[in-house]
């Protein structure tokens, strides 16, 4: 009885590792199933959700006009701080001062990609963008300023 | 009081006793997935003691969120236990939503449960791979990251990242599901069930595995609810421990689905607990990704939350145990005090008790089905 | 039949007629010197690669594919580069064992080099205890993996080795009474005789299955002698970092590493020696042309290719088994595979006695 | 169990006992002195509760009822009758001291090394009192609500 359970015993073991090296084996033979993925290179085919969150841009349209009032909402929400609007007065044609957009300063390297500026916004002027190449030699670079220069409020956003 | 605590470390940190050779494990050591410290005393191979120390990522999560607001703190819990992000998330919009009486639209509910339960599956592959490769096995990581990559994708297709989603806002979702989403988890379930059985081949059935693992690092039911031991951990003791079935939240009380216990309390009904699991999760996925409600993804909420005054307490299974969040609000916009009751946290505290008498490669094959993720206990 | 006996021959031939026989004796000497060191460097390489190459398609990857066509040339750059890194000997270090460490088992590894035939007639050095020699000598490399552990200060390098000595004196057992099968059907030492009396078909055919199991053991054993994973507990990566050569680095590291390379393919070139009949082709039984056929393909590559096949199985369990626990190792070896491999050996030496194999 | 029939078992153990019902569950206010002596009761008499599932601390000195006052908030729940309950106790602020109940639930051991560490609270008769996650000649206890830091905290 001692010597058919020991013979079981090595029986079962060598079938169980017999069982594994199928497993490796068989994907040795079958370099189809490879699923390496060549960074750099595969860049033109690569292509990203547009849901993905790489970094807070703020659109322009081609009269150079952006959607931001400069409410700030997009500051409040944001947990890190990461967000700094500097507002200016404008006059309007009527006259009238009105506040507006200065500097839309942006400090990626303090970004979660939260999104939750971009919920906050009223008038979606800023959007999630899917780049996500962002490593820099000076983190100064990754201070950044949204919008465009000499770029304003398009006409008809409130 | 430093004298003295500095004191008891020296006392801790020498040998007591001839021939006793003490080691530090960590804070940067390949089997402890992270910046976790074990100071273990040994005698020849076997393990007198262990003592973890801590704090090596503290980032005091609670102290922060005492200065976020009800929307921003959310983020934060994703980076606790980072593996299980989207179940951290729910845990907390869950406590704010119970502050708040939201009531939450059903589709928002599945969508929930759904991404939970992605979730889970690819913390448990994750922490397959991991764990063979604590016993030596290098090649199932592979194996379990290609289909984790699969979730991953799937989760930045519709949540816009791949690992800390924040996509649970208190009162539903942030956005709705994307277009592919069925499809696409629809084509994950096929890619699972045809590679599952692999696993089975690779490590389940493996003969040094279960050697490796079986008897190995007990703990017995007492103990794990004496520990506090939740979720696989304290289900392989035999210990009924599952929150979702036990105080079950959104929909989970309309699925079928098991709640795996295991009696054994050793290393290999962890794993097979974790195993299993990957099953059920797969179950209540296709119970629910053809049944998905239509309708509202995001109750109507106001621009600024404010608790009102008072203390409130959810429970959530992540892939971990049981993350428990606790809210003292005094009625302003933020928290005034937030305490996460951490399911690594406690898993942890039982380590010591487990590898008491064990090989130093019997405390990998523990830490590694204890299933640690350092930040969730650090927080 | 292409041979390089030829060339060895003539190049003997040409040292004796030119030089007197001292210098020739020399010269000869530095010829093998010369081309053992850099058989061991292109060794080191080529295996380095495959096992990158064999993991890398085990685990649905890649591999290496940069450097050079098809990242051949990767260990190149790999060895350039720990060539270039700074040795650090640690401070509590026991300096003299510390350096001393690695090269001990870099020669212990070359000594065993010395009696095994890579083809027909190219030996270095045809040795009457061939077989007795290469497991002698073959276990003095523990000794500098004591050394290194024990020089180190270091108490991931001191359990490493303590592991180690324990494992390899254990599968020494094992391991050479499975090599005791071989001698006692072939009744001789001596490799060169070894290979001439598998002429008519190798061991592991013509011993039934006692000899099949002798190989089982053996290919086990050399596993754990060589410190590779299931049985790589000395290094053991996810328990001790890396066991006996933590501390190392830089060259006296790449020594290690290569020595640990090296001995593979030494045990599989033993193994394929005594079981598949070395550099003899494969001949079955009474089909003329196809061993006519089989006699054309060179010895040489004979030789590597059933060597590079044993590797290749080594590699294969690396890349799929857990590792195993410290008293578990022994206890496979002094439960499981040394009684069994005594068994085994009362087999052989039945068969061999009444000459029932083929 | 039902909630009434938690809070009747209370009564009669602790005639004197404080609760507060507001909550998703039963709130009992105990004194520091007589903490010991009903958490072995509650573990080891009909209540059962095996599991406490949380262990914290709670700084009400930014409020104006609670200059000086530290909480320690206890939640209990029992693995055989699934009721949950919240024990309270309520600490002197400029010396807390509470007697440990590891050796009851063994996980208040790592638990009150966490708030011994953040709150400054001493367990008595803690096998292992000594700073969990910060480093041992760290001053301050951070998660009180007077905890500054400079250098590392940012107000926002």
């Amino acid at each position: 009885m001692f010597i058919k359970d020991y013979i079981s015993d090595v029986y079962n073991a060598v079938t169980s590792l017999l069982k594994g090296m199928r497993t490796t084996g068989g994907y040795f033979i079958r370099p189809k199933e490879i699923i390496t993925q060549q960074y750099p290179d595969n860049r033109a085919q690569m292509k990203l959700p547009e849901r993905f969150r790489g970094e807070v841009v703020m659109s322009h349209d081609e009269n150079n006009e952006h959607a931001c009032t400069g409410c700030t909402a997009c500051e409040l929400a944001c947990p890190n701080a990461t967000i700094k609007i500097v507002t200016k007065f404008d006059t309007t044609p009527e006259g009238k001062k009105k506040k507006a957009l200065d500097t839309f300063v942006y400090h990626l390297e303090l970004c979660t990609m939260c999104n939750l500026c971009v919920e906050a916004c009223p008038t979606s002027a800023i959007k999630m963008a899917q780049t996500f190449e962002h490593s820099v030699y000076d983190r100064n670079q990754l201070l950044k300023k949204l919008n465009n220069p000499g770029s304003k409020l398009r006409a008809g956003v409130e | 009081m430093y004298r003295e605590t500095q004191i008891i470390n020296d006392a801790a940190t020498l040998p007591s006793a001839e021939g006793e050779l003490v080691i530090n494990v960590g804070p940067q050591h390949p089997a402890t997935h992270g910046v976790l410290h074990l100071v273990i005393t040994l005698q020849g191979e076997t393990i007198q003691k262990v003592e973890p120390h801590l704090g090596y990522i503290h980032r005091s999560i609670e102290k922060m969120c005492e200065s976020l607001s009800y929307r921003q703190f959310i983020y934060v819990t994703s980076r606790m236990d980072y593996l299980s992000a989207h179940i951290n998330n729910h845990g907390c919009v869950l406590c704010v939503e119970k502050g708040l009486q939201l009531e939450i639209p059903p589709r928002a509910q599945v969508i929930r449960v759904l991404m939970d339960e992605l979730t889970r599956i690819a913390s448990h592959e994750l922490w397959w791979g991991a764990m063979a490769m604590d016993l030596g096995a290098f090649t199932p990581f592979f194996y379990a990251f290609r289909e984790r990559e699969t979730i991953n994708d799937i989760m930045e297709e519709t949540c816009g990242t791949r690992l800390t989603m924040n996509y649970m806002v208190p009162g539903g979702v942030m956005y709705d599901l994307h277009p592919n989403f069925q499809k696409r988890v629809k084509d994950f379930i096929q890619l699972f069930n045809n590679k599952i059985d692999e696993y089975d081949d690779l490590v389940t059935g493996n003969i040094i595995f279960q050697n490796r693992t079986k008897g190995v690092g007990v703990l017995s039911k007492e103990d794990a609810i004496s520990f506090g031991c939740t979720g696989p951990v304290g289900r392989a003791s035999g210990v009924h421990c599952d929150i979702r079935k036990l105080y079950p939240y959104e929909v989970y009380d309309n699925l079928s689905f098991d709640e795996i216990v295991e009696t054994a309390g050793d290393s290999y009904a962890r794993y097979l607990v974790r195993i299993k699991e990957l099953r059920q999760s797969i179950r209540i996925i296709e119970q629910l990704i053809d049944n998905i409600p239509e309708g509202d993804f995001q109750a109507k909420t106001k621009a600024v939350l404010k608790l009102p005054r008072g203390e409130f307490y959810s429970r959530v299974e992540t892939a971990r145990g049981e993350l428990g969040v606790f809210i003292v609000s005094e009625g302003a916009t933020t928290p005034y005090r937030i305490k996460f009751r951490s399911p690594g946290f406690s898993n942890l505290s039982a380590l010591d008790h487990m590898s008491r008498g064990s090989k130093i490669g019997d405390l990998m094959a523990i830490m590694g089905t204890l299933d640690l993720v350092i930040p969730d206990i650090d927080r | 039949m292409f041979s390089l006996e030829y060339i060895t021959d003539s190049i003997q031939h040409w040292l004796y007629s030119t030089f007197n026989p001292t210098m020739a004796l020399l010269l000869e000497c530095l010829i093998i010197i010369l081309l053992v060191t850099a058989f061991f460097g292109v060794l080191g390489l080529v295996l380095v690669l495959m096992e990158r190459k064999v993991a890398a398609r085990m685990q649905i990857r890649l591999g290496p594919n940069r450097v050079g066509p098809k990242g051949m040339l990767q260990t190149t750059a790999d060895t350039i580069k720990l060539m270039m890194k700074e040795g650090l000997t640690p401070d509590g270090a026991d300096k003299f064992l510390f350096n001393l460490a690695p090269f001990i088992v870099m020669i212990a590894a070359m000594l065993v080099l010395a009696p095994i035939a890579f083809a027909k007639g190219f030996q270095i050095w045809d040795i009457n205890i061939g077989v007795l020699y290469v497991s002698a000598v073959s276990s003095v490399s523990v000794i500098g993996i004591l050394m290194a552990g024990w020089a180190s200060n270091n108490k991931y390098s001191l359990l490493g080795a303590m592991r180690s000595g324990a494992q390899i004196v254990s599968y020494e057992l094992s391991a050479g009474l499975s090599i005791i099968s071989i001698v006692v059907l072939s009744g001789s030492l001596q490799i060169s005789e070894i290979i001439a009396s598998q002429q008519t078909g190798w061991w592991l055919f013509r011993g039934h299955i006692p000899v099949i199991i002798a190989f089982v053991i053996f290919i086990i054993a050399v596993t754990a002698e060589t410190n590779r994973a299931p049985f790589d507990l000395a290094e053991a990566e996810s328990e001790l970092t890396a066991g006996f050569h933590t501390e190392y680095s830089g060259m006296k590291f790449a020594l290690f590493f290569l020595a640990e390379y090296i001995n593979i393919f030494i045990v599989c070139a033993i193994g394929a020696t005594l079981f598949l009949g070395g550099w003899m082709p494969l001949h079955i039984g009474h089909w003329k042309g196809f061993n006519h056929i089989m006699d054309y393909i060179p010895s040489s590559v004979w030789f590597l290719g059933k060597t590079f096949f044993l590797i290749f199985l080594i590699m294969w369990f690396r890349w799929t088994f857990p590792r195993l626990r410290v008293d578990q190792l022994l206890s496979l070896e002094w439960k499981y595979l040394l009684p069994i491999s005594m068994f085994n050996l009362l087999l052989v030496t039945l068969i061999a006695i009444m000459g029932w194999h083929f | 169990m039902t909630r009434e029939e938690l809070k009747e078992n209370i009564i009669q153990y602790r005639p004197n006992a404080v609760f507060d019902e507001t909550g998703e569950w039963l709130n009992v206010f105990i004194e520091t002195a007589d903490w010991k002596s009903f958490a072995q009761w509650l573990r080891n008499d009909v209540l059962q509760m095996d599991y406490l599932f949380c262990l914290t601390c709670i700084d009400w000195s930014q409020t104006a009822a609670g200059k000086t006052v530290l909480t320690m908030v206890y939640h209990f729940t029992s693995t055989t009758f699934r009721q949950a309950l919240v024990v309270k106790v309520k600490l002197d602020r400029n010396n807390p001291e509470i007697a440990t109940v590891s050796d009851i639930w063994r996980t208040a051991e790592f638990h009150e090394r966490e708030v011994f560490d953040l709150f400054g609270v001493r367990f008595l008769h803690h096998p292992d009192l000594r700073r969990l996650v910060l480093t041992d000649d760290f001053d301050g206890h951070p998660l009180r609500k007077d905890f500054e830091d400079p250098v590392n905290m940012i107000k926002l």
